[in-house]
């Protein structure tokens, strides 16, 4: 094992596997192996401008793209100094809130779903309750038609650029998708009203204090965590280079094609909804807090299988800040921007992706990136998503419980739609 | 009712997404049935299907085992977006030698095994019926699955993406405002998005392998430099998302 | 359909100002039951063929910058053409003909448009375009007869200073118009105007609107800025005699088609601007459980055009370029009676790798049959 | 220009499948019931519609009847692409199929009165060609000798092998067939059918030929028979590209300054010689 290596690159998602290690008929510990084959994006945006780079690394997760073309685009925007008017900023934004929708929906009705109710998959849960999923699709769709207003397309969108967005599209086209909000709100509600009155199946979590820290960006402006350089754990504010440079150390292990990442080498941190409702719940709108309490819950919540809660109550703020960008909505010239073509860069910045921070920093030598850095939400979740699962279930007796359980450590943290995997193939391996 | 398998190799699955998206249909959920999809469904192995949705390119010898054993099982098989199509993004690091490659990204580049080139699905195996794009857009696959459903197939149109440009009204970037533009030189299927944004395309739905050789790859590279792209730009543009078509085609293989 | 045949055309011309350009097309309108105005305008700084809700919404004060590959818009009062031309209303890029259900009953066939149109200010190149696609597809497609009938009446823009791009004069099709139209204006300067009638509608329309005769002075210069057009748009390309008896004799040459196709990469915009292209492809489209067929802009220098179901009858792209050459030249004649090309000089503008149409007449006629 | 007389559309008429037949592999003979009157003349083709797909031109592959105040048609389709796997996969006894039609100009048989007749067809290209032997059955004096020269890529590839024989037994007619590979009791020619013009038993001056294929077939059949001494008068080609309307208005069947829906399928190879000596025409 080696620790506390400089500069290194993360990937994510994709295939995994769980590994119980047993011992003597019970739970020694639980690994999540990912097993996905690298693409070697770190590789590849090397010699690249940075404009190319922004539309390359969009490709890096297709659930989130739209995360990665806004935190490297923000990056290389501060580090060259290109202004970028805040309503323009607003529509790279916004693309990124529709995607938050998109990608919450995703979770909770597809993935999620099935284990609070027990089902196989949601293809077994849709005639079951037809009228809930068309709801839940119904915000999926709308979310679509939201990012293809804005964006182009729900995944991998074209419209962001360093320098803000290509076209500021025309409010015609903006109003045909802020016009059916109303009525999606109120699908919303309907299908959040009934996940949250399910109840999480914590019975093992509820024995252990299993407690990582836990880590969101720490907004600059009073609003729910969205995007920023600086970073929140468990109360204390580091910049990022501080965090990521200093306090995280970054181990390969043998189990995994993604790096882990522990604080000091050791502890384990978790990113996500659930770090940001815990840490941010004030900042949520009265309304969303109203309504989640309204259904028991409010934070801190006490353990990642209830991490739904945070997803629903983040999208139901998203609503709202989608609702309020459009009211003011108004078109105007998207500017173009020069990248300078001498000089030696290093750009940084963090976005909330869904699943939890997204790091980016970049090294730019005359006009072309020299090193690209990408620490992505799952690589930092899943050593804690290891020491989680392996505190709760070690000891236990292995059998199909203790396999489902871990299966549903894994999909409530959703380390990104094609290694989350609702059907991570079990591996018991005796020691 | 027609059983759907989802097979995921090397991707970002972005068209698992679209998929996902695709089968929100009430029409298509009435004549569909996903039997096999990890990200779906607690099923861990594929059983015979009629129709393999295969996204994402190979990249290991488990891979190939995974395409085979669903090529042996499914009727009709479909790769789907420019990764299974072509290779997609992750071809990129063709041309470079795999043990840089992994140093470049991983302190302990012996953990990984990977091949030094991802290869497209039907490099592996016979495919029925292709679907590009970055991602494949999910009305597209919708399309597919209500023909096929019906016995039939949409019928395929190879064809810039101009041929949508145009069809959009839209005005080429490359000729009215001198923005290099993949267009010209890329399959159809997006709807010409980038260009609807006033922006080049930069070719995520594959080069047109079909019409094109290298002396006239060589005159659009020229194009490109004249409008202002750095050679080395220009190159790594084009190989972009569909690099095998781009090294078949430079290599003079096949067309 | 618009404009009667039997004309009542003058050379005479009629000297007025924009003012009287508005009352031609409010006449025009009201004689038509408010049918609405098509031309050219700008729209988000480019300039589209489109409905245009008046007069002041045509492009009086830009000129264009065309070169083979490039076009830009610049201040000034020459604007010819962009990249869309009447085409774009008469046959839609795409256009549906009909909706069948799941039973094979026909939910809908295509009956045409409500209202009636004016084509206003097209150039004298777009109307000997429409002449030409009247001829190939009118009465046959059944979207474009439809639209095509719905036209009331055209007015022309002569073009007094042709774009670099531009050969109309050399193929017949401008800078002037002297049949097919009612009304035609050619603008002097900025806001003078000289008008002429081509049928008796437009004559009639003129006498109301109460334009003067031309001065000699006026009917001078134009005929000078017509003569100066004329005779540089004629060297540009060689004389169509000549291009049709070279297109024969090197329609086998190789060689020579690879060579001047050699940059083509077979994208289609040369077909999709092109006034006169009107192939189409067919989709249908499945929506709501009712079957849509669907035309769509196609053209024959792309790859589907020459496939079929099992084998490719023009997979080489020299083989489909050529098409495009010898139809314009040599088989529109035998099929229409006309030259398909009208010389706008679109396909060589809009053409991203700036292949030159003039280019290769040139060449055809120059280098010496292998 | 006066307004539109009759303009030509994409409506089509609703038909039923009586019967399904499998000819070859992938090939089926599917008979069509029409409440209407339809008539055609052999060679002529129809666009057959399917819900959803699109149409394909196909062409009658038999004469129309009319039963019981219903006309009866025939198509033999072979399953290639989008449409026509729908037709085989989908379309059985009962279903409904859209047809339009018919198109195209027809073997001239009227102009060729009196002369013998030599037919050759290749594959799916004995579809259009069958016609012309029922309408000579039916009108047997009226034409001198006949000689049919039908061939596949194996013996059952060959369509219509229920009736063949009865071709054979059609007065003063020919009939030789040829297989492209070797099969086991296979007594006929092995090879390619062009290489039965050799074979020819009719008054090369006065007669005529109709030649159905594959272009290369085409090509190599029109070279064979030129070389026998046919004028390029004599010689009737049927040709196919790309076709999505059928009527004259998608433009891409354009051979030459032709448009094969309306001035063809069926070319006088004196006609079409220019081009059709040209690669890529
Ligand atoms: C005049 C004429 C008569 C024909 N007669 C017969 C016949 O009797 N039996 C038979 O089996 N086949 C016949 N064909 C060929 C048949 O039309 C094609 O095999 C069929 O169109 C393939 O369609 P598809 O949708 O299955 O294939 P795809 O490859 O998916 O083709 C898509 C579309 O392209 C067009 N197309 C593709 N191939 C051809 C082609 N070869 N010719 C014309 N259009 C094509 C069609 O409009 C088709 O719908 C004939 C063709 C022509 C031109
Ligand atoms: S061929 Fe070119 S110049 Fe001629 S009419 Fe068409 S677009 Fe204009
Ligand atoms: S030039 Fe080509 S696309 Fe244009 S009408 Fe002729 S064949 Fe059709
Ligand atoms: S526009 Fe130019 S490159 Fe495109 S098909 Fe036409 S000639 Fe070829």
């Amino acid at each position: 094992m080696i620790e506390n290596m400089k500069s290194v690159l993360t990937r994510v998602e994709g295939e995994g596997n769980i590994v119980i290690y047993e011992k003597e008929g019970h739970v020694d510990s639980v690994k999540y192996e990912v097993i996905e084959a690298p693409r070697f994006f770190e590789f590849f945006v090397r010699g690249k401008s940075p404009d190319k780079v922004v539309d390359i690394v969009s490709r890096i997760c297709g659930i989130c793209g739209t995360s990665y073309n806004f935190v490297a685009s923000t990056a290389f925007e501060r580090c060259f100094g290109v202004n970028v008017d805040p309503e323009i900023m607003a529509v790279k934004e916004a693309q990124h809130l529709a995607e938050r929708v998109k990608s919450h929906i995703l979770h909770v009705f597809h993935l999620n779903l099935p284990d609070l109710v027990n089902t196989k998959s949601v293809v077994e849960f849709i005639p079951r309750n037809p009228q809930l999923s068309k709801r839940a699709l119904e915000v999926l769709v709308w979310s679509r038609r939201a990012m293809e207003v804005l964006g182009g397309r729900m995944h991998n969108v074209v419209n962001i650029k360093i320098g803000g967005v290509h076209r500021v599209p025309e409010k015609s086209e903006v109003e045909k998708v802020a016009k059916d909000l109303g009525t999606v709100m109120k699908s919303f509600i309907e299908f959040a009203s009934f996940v949250l009155s399910l109840k999480a199946p914590d019975e093992f979590m509820q024995k252990t204090s299993v407690k990582p820290h836990l880590v969101a960006l720490y907004p600059s402006t009073l609003e729910y965590p969205h995007h920023s350089d600086k970073v929140c754990m468990d109360g204390n504010v580091y910049s990022l280079s501080e965090f990521y440079g200093n306090i995280v150390k970054y181990l390969h292990v043998p189990h995994s094609t993604a790096i882990h990442c522990r604080v000091k080498g050791t502890e384990s941190y978790v990113v996500g909804p659930i770090a940001r409702f815990n840490q941010f719940y004030n900042r949520l709108s009265k309304e969303v807090r109203d309504f989640i309490e309204t259904y028991g819950w409010k934070a801190p919540l006490s353990n990642v299988l209830q991490s739904f809660v945070a997803r629903i109550a983040e999208t139901y703020e998203t609503l709202l800040m989608l609702e309020k960008f459009f009211d003011t909505y108004r078109t105007r010239p998207a500017p173009s921007t020069a990248i300078p073509e001498k000089g030696e860069f290093t750009c940084e910045y963090a976005v909330e992706a869904p699943r939890g921070i997204l790091y980016h920093k970049y090294v730019v030598r005359d006009g072309k990136v020299v090193m690209g850095d990408i620490i992505a939400p799952t690589t930092q979740n899943v050593a804690a998503m290891d020491d989680i699962a392996t505190t709760v279930l070690r000891g236990k007796k292995v059998d199909a419980g203790v396999v489902d359980m871990a299966r549903k450590i894994a999909v409530s943290f959703d380390p990104c739609l094609s290694c989350s995997v609702h059907a991570l193939p079990v591996k018991i391996i005796r020691v | 009712m027609y059983k759907v398998g989802v097979v995921k190799l090397t991707s970002c699955s972005g068209c698992i997404c679209e998929i996902a998206y695709a089968f929100a249909f009430d029409d298509i959920l009435s004549n569909y049935n996903i039997t096999y999809a990890t990200i779906l469904a607690d099923v861990e192995e594929m059983g015979d299907v009629d129709v393999a949705l295969i996204e994402g390119s190979v990249s290991s010898k488990h891979h190939e085992e995974l395409v085979k054993a669903a090529r042996a099982k499914a009727k009709f098989v479909v790769a789907v977006g420019t990764c299974a199509v072509l290779g997609g993004i992750q071809s990129l690091r063709e041309g470079s030698d795999i043990n840089t490659v992994k140093k470049a990204v991983y302190p302990n580049p012996e953990y990984i095994d990977v091949y030094d080139v991802p290869k497209p699905v039907a490099d592996v195996i016979n495919v029925d019926f292709a679907l590009p794009g970055c991602p494949i857009n999910g009305d597209a696959l919708a399309l597919f699955l209500r023909k096929y459903a019906l016995g039939g197939l949409p019928v395929a149109f190879y064809e810039s993406v101009c041929a949508a440009c145009k069809r959009k009204g839209l005005e080429c970037v490359v000729v009215s405002k001198g923005i290099p533009c993949l267009g010209p030189v890329t399959n159809a299927g997006c709807g010409a998005l980038c260009p609807s944004f006033g922006r080049g395309c930069y070719g995520c739905y594959g080069l047109k392998y079909f019409d094109l050789n290298k002396e006239k790859l060589e005159t659009f590279t020229n194009r490109l430099i004249e409008l202002g792209m750095g050679r080395d730009d220009a190159v790594a543009l084009l190989k972009g998302y569909g690099f095998k078509s781009y090294s078949t085609i430079v290599k003079g293989e096949k067309r | 359909m618009g404009v009667e045949k039997v004309v009542a055309s003058s050379s005479e011309l009629f000297v007025g100002n924009f003012r009287d350009l508005e009352a031609i097309a409010r006449l025009l309108q009201k004689s038509f039951d408010g049918a609405k105005l098509y031309g050219y305008k700008l729209q988000n700084d480019r300039a589209v063929f489109g409905e245009l809700s008046s007069v002041s919404e045509l492009p009086l004060k830009v000129a264009d910058v065309q070169k083979p590959g490039s076009y830009r818009l610049v201040s000034g009062i020459r604007f010819r053409h962009g990249s869309g031309s009447p085409k774009v209303y008469l046959l839609p890029p795409e256009h549906a003909f009909i909706v069948v259900s799941q039973n094979y009953d026909i939910a809908e066939l295509y009956n045409g448009v409500k209202e009636g149109a004016i084509l206003f200010g097209i150039k004298p190149c777009d109307r000997k375009a429409i002449e030409i696609l009247d001829r190939i597809i009118y009465g046959k497609n059944p979207v474009y007869t439809k639209r095509r009938d719905a036209v009331k009446a055209i007015v022309v823009e002569e073009c007094l200073e042709p774009a670099e791009t531009c050969f109309c004069s050399a193929v017949n099709a401008g800078p002037t118009i002297s049949t097919g139209f009612d009304v035609a204006y050619a603008r002097l300067h900025e806001d003078l105007y000289l008008f002429k009638f081509g049928s008796s509608l437009g004559e009639k329309i003129l006498s109301r609107v109460g334009v003067k005769k031309a001065e000699e002075s006026h009917v001078k210069e134009y005929l000078e800025l017509v003569n100066k057009a004329t005779s540089t748009m004629n060297t540009r390309v060689p004389s169509t005699k000549n291009v049709q008896d070279n297109l024969k004799a090197r329609v086998n040459d190789k060689k020579f088609w690879e060579e001047v196709s050699s940059k083509c990469v077979g994208c289609g915009n040369c077909n999709y601007v092109c006034p006169t292209c009107f192939c189409i492809e067919i989709e249908d489209r499945i929506e709501d459980g009712y079957s849509k067929r669907v035309g769509m802009w196609t053209g024959c220098r792309t790859y589907t055009y020459g496939l079929v179901a099992g084998g490719h009858f023009r997979r080489d792209l020299y083989t489909r370029f050529r098409h495009f050459v010898l139809h314009k030249f040599t088989f529109y004649p035998m099929q229409v009676g006309d030259v398909g090309c009208v010389g706008c000089g679109r396909c060589s503008v809009w053409c991203p790798l700036g292949i030159d149409l003039k280019e290769t007449l040139n060449r055809l006629t120059e280098v010496k049959v292998q | 220009m006066k307004e539109a007389q009759k303009v030509a559309s994409f409506e089509f008429k609703k038909a039923v499948i009586t019967n399904k037949i499998e000819e070859a592999p992938g090939v089926y003979t599917y008979t069509i019931k029409l409440s209407e009157e339809f008539k055609a003349l052999p060679g002529q083709f129809d666009m057959l519609h399917v819900y959803g797909l699109g149409e394909v031109p196909i062409s009658l592959s038999n004469i129309p009847m009319v039963r019981n105040g219903f006309t009866i048609i025939q198509h033999t389709v072979r399953v290639m692409g989008a449409v026509t796997r729908a037709i085989i996969s989908r379309l059985t006894i009962g279903s409904f199929i859209g047809i339009r039609g018919p198109y195209g100009n027809g073997w001239p048989l009227k102009d060729v009165e009196g002369k013998d007749i030599v037919i050759v067809g290749g594959g799916i290209g004995m579809a259009p060609l069958r016609p012309i032997i029922k309408y000579i059955e039916q009108n047997r004096e009226k034409y001198g000798r006949v000689n049919i020269l039908f061939g596949a890529r194996t013996p059952n590839d060959l369509l219509y092998k229920y009736e063949l024989n009865s071709y054979g037994a059609i007065p003063n007619t020919k009939l030789m067939l040829s297989s492209d590979t070797p099969a086991p009791g296979w007594p006929h020619h092995v090879g390619f059918v062009t290489d039965l013009i050799d074979k020819l038993d009719v008054d090369i001056k006065n007669a005529v030929a109709f030649v159905c294929g594959p272009e290369v077939m085409n090509r190599v059949a029109s070279r064979k028979l030129l070389g026998k001494g046919f004028r390029k008068e004599d010689i009737y080609v049927s040709l196919e590209r790309r076709m999505r309307c059928g009527i004259g208005v998608c433009g891409t069947c354009q051979f030459g300054h032709y448009f094969i829906c309306k001035d063809g399928p069926v070319f006088r190879y004196s006609d079409i010689e220019e081009y059709f000596l040209i690669e890529g025409m």
